[in-house]
């Protein structure tokens, strides 16, 4: 609160920056890659909250993001609904496949979880194949693109951003109020969260499936970016990817993620003989964050501001004071 | 601003140079326009699921290119192949279209070459109004209404299917089709595909059974086609150990009824897979006219000659089939016909002037586009041929029935 | 109908194998590794490269594919457990496993290509059908294995020593016992087993870099349905996941395999988290 | 009374071993309550079994006249029952401001989205919280370190803010288990003129230590317990003089 003009001015240039990307670059490829990492971000932003906050490892993310994406192409190609209502409708789809997906799964462990959701991912791409009256199996659908004025590359782009920094918005006041205490609390210590009434199982459960409304919404976006989807587009490696972006990114911090799903994304696009890598590379950098900076970058920087800002204070001297106490514990006694 | 006024007229600002120095003195044209070369795009997956296949075709693409090259590159320019590797990954596959369409400038796109990525990227290249050559087989990718520059360089899956079913039916003789597909999409629409194709003779598949790929026996569902009275098997599925598996439970029980296929029965990793060898007998894919050799052991000219000229590099991409490379060749020399007759990378006119060109003589086989029909491709091309059969030139015998 | 059941048997042996690895690694780190697929891929790969490539003898091959095993569980245990073990965090331990199997996987396509390719005939057979070695084999191996690990933590010192972490680590390191060493030695021991149960399935799955993955979702089924720390749940586990495959694919096709096998993973879990086998953990405070 | 917090003749057993068997006490409001015991005597699992981290075998847990045997940690804890840990259980990435307000989670009204989207009432409450936790921090002699990351703290500090997390809550009772182990002389009489504080409040403490002299000077009642068992019960001096207690640990 006392130091609060640093934070909002990066966010500020930030944001006059994103917004002002596609006249700096001027080139339409530039703009897609930019709009995709847009797009993962709306999905990573979340799920950071998931994975970052909340310590619950989704792997399945990516079944969850090709639901959105094929019912909006059904809901706003297929029976002609107005792009936008498709798209959150498409999130709610994916908000209550969360939930039935996370009423029985987030009451397992961690490995457990991971491997439920990692099972789930599986099964959406086998029916994504198998229901072809639903999903025209691997042929695919074209993807229906916006109406003006968001109909155009740099107007798309713009409706990407919009979205991407109201989700962020969110993320972000969810973070900073009780409810990010919450996460994280059952996140390091199930029994501190729970010795202060936090109901652990309720609070992965919204939040799953919150993640789980702006995947679908990211599914939408990620299918009119996309300009036509099959089942091949979910594949399970696009979860790892949002995986490395959130612990490169450092869990725990909101726009940490951001710079990690940026840099990854821009990589293999930048340097094409890469592509064939990428995966390895994605699990290598995974391995290397893990083992040497398990707080990512983002707690990396938040710990060197933190170093620079305090001075360094000697050994904690206790003197209660019991007069406060008293008020405190009685405050209307 | 003019440019477009100019391309209105059907003009190029780079015609209309060319044509007017071409009028002032004919040796000067080659001069001004080999200041530019012709870019061709070119995307295949030659990492990934279907490597081994997308690597023959990129070595195809690039040796033809080397050829023209080699006689002066095309309308006297030379030309360039900008290459990405999209790792049969649809996502990469429409980053990279976007990539050579709007950044590098390309005057024609070929590839993707699976179906799962060609299909994203169709928007993108019409919307950026470029010439494209489409390496995959799915029918939904050639539509000259909506992808007026779109145009394929292979055949269509139903023309597979199409040519299998007559060959059960008429050839064979047989009428008790058992279909067996893998449950990829691939496999669930073919075998839709097949069962339409029956019914047009008036014939109902015996047995149908989608099967798991990597489900490790499949000798359960060979059973059940014997007890359904099968007398000839269908299988579509391009898994390699899935075909072997299938290739293998008929030999070990002893049933000898022909399988008939997708033409990855006809690859070298299947036969490695056979517990014996001569389970690969009666059993028939789809192949190309390109591949059968004549009565003396030849392949046909045109294939031989590109063959030869190459043999020095040829050896890796030999197990992938002549198929493989040639398909990388049409692309090349579609496009290379279709320029030279239009004397202008203008996608319109090249788009014109392949409309028009009578027949195309690819070594990979004869290719004719109409205004309405951008497929190409002649159901003549494909033939039936026996996997056991393969000759040491990559070629295979006519078949013989009884 | 026999084909169904035998064939059936055969895939449960092979996940119940995969189980017991995971059980041997779960023993001395609590850690259920992603990578516990990978040995057996990486044991079929192997076999399938010296003795069918390089035309090395089977008995060699047989050696050298448990070498390269014992030496993956002890690399796996080096790079992606020792240093996350000992800072507790589940967090970690998921996503560095993760990693190093993800990493593995995508060399082995790299390198060995995509395709599945042969894997040799391990005795010499002459005829087909239900009594074919690629069946019995697995299903044998699956057996003695459970057989063999129980009698090696009854009957020697680094087995009991085995359970005595199993049950509390920090007794055993109280009492002297070279934990780091213990855990070393038990990630080789399910780096052997897992490379061998890709020998025993090869002829039925063939070389595939692909068969990690898939062993690995399918053996973890096997073993939270038998339950976390016994053999006889490992095989029960295995056996009911690999009957349940076959017979779904027999009656209903294989479109919806995988979601019948997370559907009973799903409905065991809720119904009795701890597996048929398993025992209840006390919660510590 | 329908104001304490009573366990039942209540029984837990680890396999074969009866940790706790058959022991009853009661927590009064406004009154501190020691609990004693050599090791292994039961007495943090009894502070496990009355605040809901263990099931019960067998007896009751009554909390203002309500049956609470069955219910949750987070049941018990919205009831009014907070507690602190032998190991301190923090939140170690947050800052001690932050754990300090995790306390104040009963009274969170605000919804999920309402704080999604920044709406008064989550503002409001938040203001509210870190005031209430502060005051709470400054209270117990913390007021130097509360934006400190908690895992820089020290231990004896982590006890302390252990403390102040669980007044933040506004509980009816605080159950301490070993709130003085590794505190010097000086921070030991702190604690127990917080305690005093905390009694004086109205609150009931039970209190779990090791610490006899600590324990005899702070209480106003005393439980002593072995191998599960009560063996003495009464006010410090009755209990500082049993024989028994005597015998098995306080010795000759």
């Amino acid at each position: 609160m006392k130091h609060s003009l640093v934070r909002p001015g990066i966010v500020a240039v930030f944001t006059v920056f994103a917004a002002l990307l596609p006249y700096i670059t001027g080139n339409l490829y530039y703009l897609h890659v930019a709009t995709v990492i847009g797009v993962y971000w709306v999905l990573i932003a979340t799920l950071n909250l998931l994975v970052g906050f909340t310590g619950q490892l989704s792997v399945g993310h990516v079944g969850l993001l090709a639901i959105g994406a094929y019912a909006f192409c059904l809901l706003a190609g297929g029976q002609g609904w107005n792009p936008f209502i498709a798209l959150l409708a498409g999130g709610g789809v994916c908000a209550v496949i969360g939930l039935l997906l996370g009423l029985p799964s987030l009451r397992l462990p961690g490995f457990y979880f991971a491997m439920a959701t990692l099972a789930f991912g599986l099964i959406v791409s086998e029916l994504a194949q198998a229901e072809q009256w639903l999903t025209n199996g691997s042929v695919g659908m074209p993807a229906p693109s916006f109406p003006a004025p968001f109909d155009t590359p740099w107007g798309f782009y713009w409706l990407v951003f919009g979205i991407a920094a109201f989700i962020t918005w969110m993320t972000a006041n969810l973070a900073r109020f009780m409810w990010g205490r919450a996460m994280v609390a059952l996140r390091d210590s199930t029994v501190a969260a729970s010795s202060v009434a936090i109901p652990i199982y309720w609070t992965k459960l919204i939040v799953f499936v919150f993640s789980g409304f702006t995947a679908g919404v990211a599914g939408g976006l990620y299918a009119t970016s996309q300009s036509y989807i099959t089942p091949d587009a979910f594949i399970v490696n696009l979860g790892i990817y949002f995986f490395v972006a959130i612990v490169i990114g450092g869990r725990g911090v909101i726009i940490g993620p951001f710079i990690g799903a940026a840099v990854l994304a821009a990589i293999p696009e930048l340097v094409g003989p890469l592509a064939k890598y990428g995966t390895f590379f994605y699990g290598f950098i995974l391995l290397v964050v893990v083992l040497v900076l398990p707080g990512g970058f983002g707690e990396l920087i938040n710990t060197l501001v933190e170093k620079l800002r305090r001075t360094p204070q000697s050994s904690t001297h206790i003197e209660p004071d019991l007069e406060q106490l008293r008020t405190a514990i009685r405050p209307r006694a | 601003m003019s440019q477009k006024a100019l391309r209105l007229t059907g003009l190029g600002r780079r015609g209309l140079l060319a044509g007017a120095t071409g009028i002032a003195s004919g040796l000067a044209m080659p001069a001004i326009a080999q200041n530019k070369p012709i870019r061709m795009g070119w995307i295949a997956a030659v990492s990934g699921m279907f490597a081994s296949n997308a690597q023959a075709q990129d070595w195809g693409f690039h040796q033809t290119v080397a050829d023209l090259n080699e006689k002066g590159g095309l309308l006297g320019r030379k030309i360039e192949v900008v290459m990405r590797d999209s790792a049969a990954d649809p996502s990469k596959a429409v980053s990279f279209a976007k990539e050579l369409v709007y950044n590098e400038n390309i005057d024609v796109l070929c590839g993707p070459i699976n179906s799962g990525e060609a299909l994203p990227t169709l928007g993108i290249v019409s919307g950026a109004k470029k010439l494209h050559l489409i390496g995959g087989s799915v029918e939904e990718l050639i539509d000259p209404v909506k992808y007026p520059l779109g145009f394929r360089n292979l055949n269509a899956n139903g023309q597979w299917i199409k040519v299998a079913v007559k060959f059960m039916v008429e050839d064979l003789k047989k009428t008790k089709v058992a279909i067996i597909n893998d449950n990829t999409g691939y496999g669930v629409l073919s075998r839709d595909k097949v069962t339409q194709f029956l019914a047009a003779r008036n014939l109902k598949p015996v047995y149908t059974a989608t099967v798991d790929p990597n489900k490790p026996d499949v000798t359960d569902e060979l059973l059940k086609a014997k007890d359904a009275g099968a007398d000839v098997i269908t299988e579509w599925s391009n898994a390699t150990g899935f075909v072997a598996r299938l290739v293998n439970a008929r030999g070990e029980q002893n049933w000898d009824v022909p399988i008939v296929g997708h033409p990855t029965i006809l690859q070298e990793q299947v036969a490695k897979l056979l517990t014996k060898r001569s389970y690969w007998d009666n059993a028939y894919g789809l192949g190309y006219r390109h591949e059968v050799v004549d009565a003396q052991g030849k392949l046909p000219d045109n294939v031989q000659a590109f063959m030869d000229k190459h043999k020095d590099t040829i050896g890796p991409y030999m197990a992938a089939g002549l198929p493989a490379f040639l398909q990388g060749n049409a692309a090349v020399t579609i496009y290379a016909e279709g320029l030279t007759k239009a004397g202008d990378p203008d996608p319109m006119k090249v788009k014109a002037a392949l409309e028009s060109i009578p027949v195309i003589k690819a070594p990979y086989g004869p290719f004719i586009y109409t205004p309405k029909d951008h497929n190409g491709f002649q159901d003549e091309g494909i033939v039936l041929v026996n996997a056991n059969a393969l000759l040491p030139n990559g070629g295979y015998p006519p078949v013989k029935i009884g | 109908m026999l084909l169904v059941i035998i064939s059936g048997l055969a895939l449960g042996g092979l996940y119940g194998m995969t189980a017991l690895v995971y059980n041997v690694m779960y023993s001395t780190s609590k850690v259920l590794s992603f990578g516990t697929g990978q040995f057996a891929m990486v044991g079929g790969i192997c076999t399938a490269w010296l003795v069918l490539d390089l035309h090395w003898p089977l008995w060699l091959g047989f050696v050298a594919c448990l070498a390269s095993g014992a030496a993956f569980g002890w690399l796996s245990e080096v790079i992606a457990v020792r240093r996350i073990v000992a800072a507790s965090d589940e967090h970690l331990w998921v996503l560095s496993t993760l990693a190093l199997s993800t990493m593995v996987q995508e060399a082995m396509s790299i390198w060995w290509g995509t395709d599945p390719t042969p894997f040799p005939r391990v005795l010499p057979q002459e005829f087909a059908g239900a009594f074919d070695q690629k069946f019995w084999l697995p299903l044998v191996l699956a057996v003695a294995m459970a057989v063999g690990l129980e009698q090696f933590y009854r009957r020697s010192m680094t087995g009991k020593l085995f359970i005595a972490m199993s049950e509390d680590a920090f007794a055993a390191r109280a009492r002297g016992v070279s934990t780091d060493r213990m855990r070393s030695l038990s990630y080789v021991l399910a780096g052997i087993l897992g490379a061998m149960s890709g020998f025993a399935g090869g002829q039925l799955t063939f070389a595939d870099f692909a068969l990690g993955t898939a062993l690995g979702l399918s053996g973890f089924i096997a073993l939270a349905v038998g339950g976390i720390g016994s053999s006889v749940g490992a095989l029960v586990g295995g056996a009911i996941l690999g009957m349940l495959t076959s017979l779904t694919t027999h009656y209903f096709g294989a479109q919806y395999q995988k979601t019948i096998a997370i559907g009973l993973l799903i409905l065991l879990l809720v119904v009795r988290p701890q597996g048929l086998f398993g025992t209840t953990r006390v919660r510590q405070v | 009374m329908s104001d304490t917090l009573e366990a039942k003749t209540v029984m837990k057993r680890f396999g074969g071993l009866t940790a706790v068997d058959g022991v009853s006490l009661e927590l009064r409001p406004g009154e501190v309550h020691g609990l004693i015991g050599p090791n292994g005597s039961g007495k943090t699992t009894l502070l496990n079994l009355i605040s809901g981290y263990y099931p019960i075998d067998e007896g009751q847990i009554r909390l203002c006249g309500q049956d609470v045997t069955r219910r949750s940690v987070r049941q018990r804890s919205k009831g009014g029952v907070a507690r602190t840990f032998q190991t301190p259980k923090l939140v170690l990435s947050l800052p001690v401001l932050d754990n300090a307000m995790l306390g104040g989670w009963p009274d969170v009204r605000s919804g999920f989205l309402e704080t999604a989207w920044a709406l008064p009432r989550p503002r409001r409450e938040e203001t509210a919280l870190r005031e209430r936790a502060a005051a709470m921090l400054r209270g117990v002699g913390l007021s130097g370190v509360m934006d400190r990351r908690a895992d820089l703290l020290e231990h004896t500090a982590q006890r302390f803010l252990e403390i102040a997390r669980a007044l933040t809550l506004r509980p009816k009772f605080v159950l301490l288990d070993e709130p003085a182990g590794g505190l010097t002389v000086a921070e030991i009489e702190h604690l127990g003129a917080i305690i005093g504080v905390m009694r004086d409040s109205g609150i009931g403490v039970l209190l779990v230590e090791h610490h006899t002299d600590f324990v005899f000077k702070v209480c106003d009642r005393v439980t002593a317990l072995n191998l599960g068992r009560m063996i003495a019960h009464g006010s410090p001096t009755e209990v500082r003089n049993d024989p028994d207690v005597i015998r098995v640990y306080l010795g000759a």
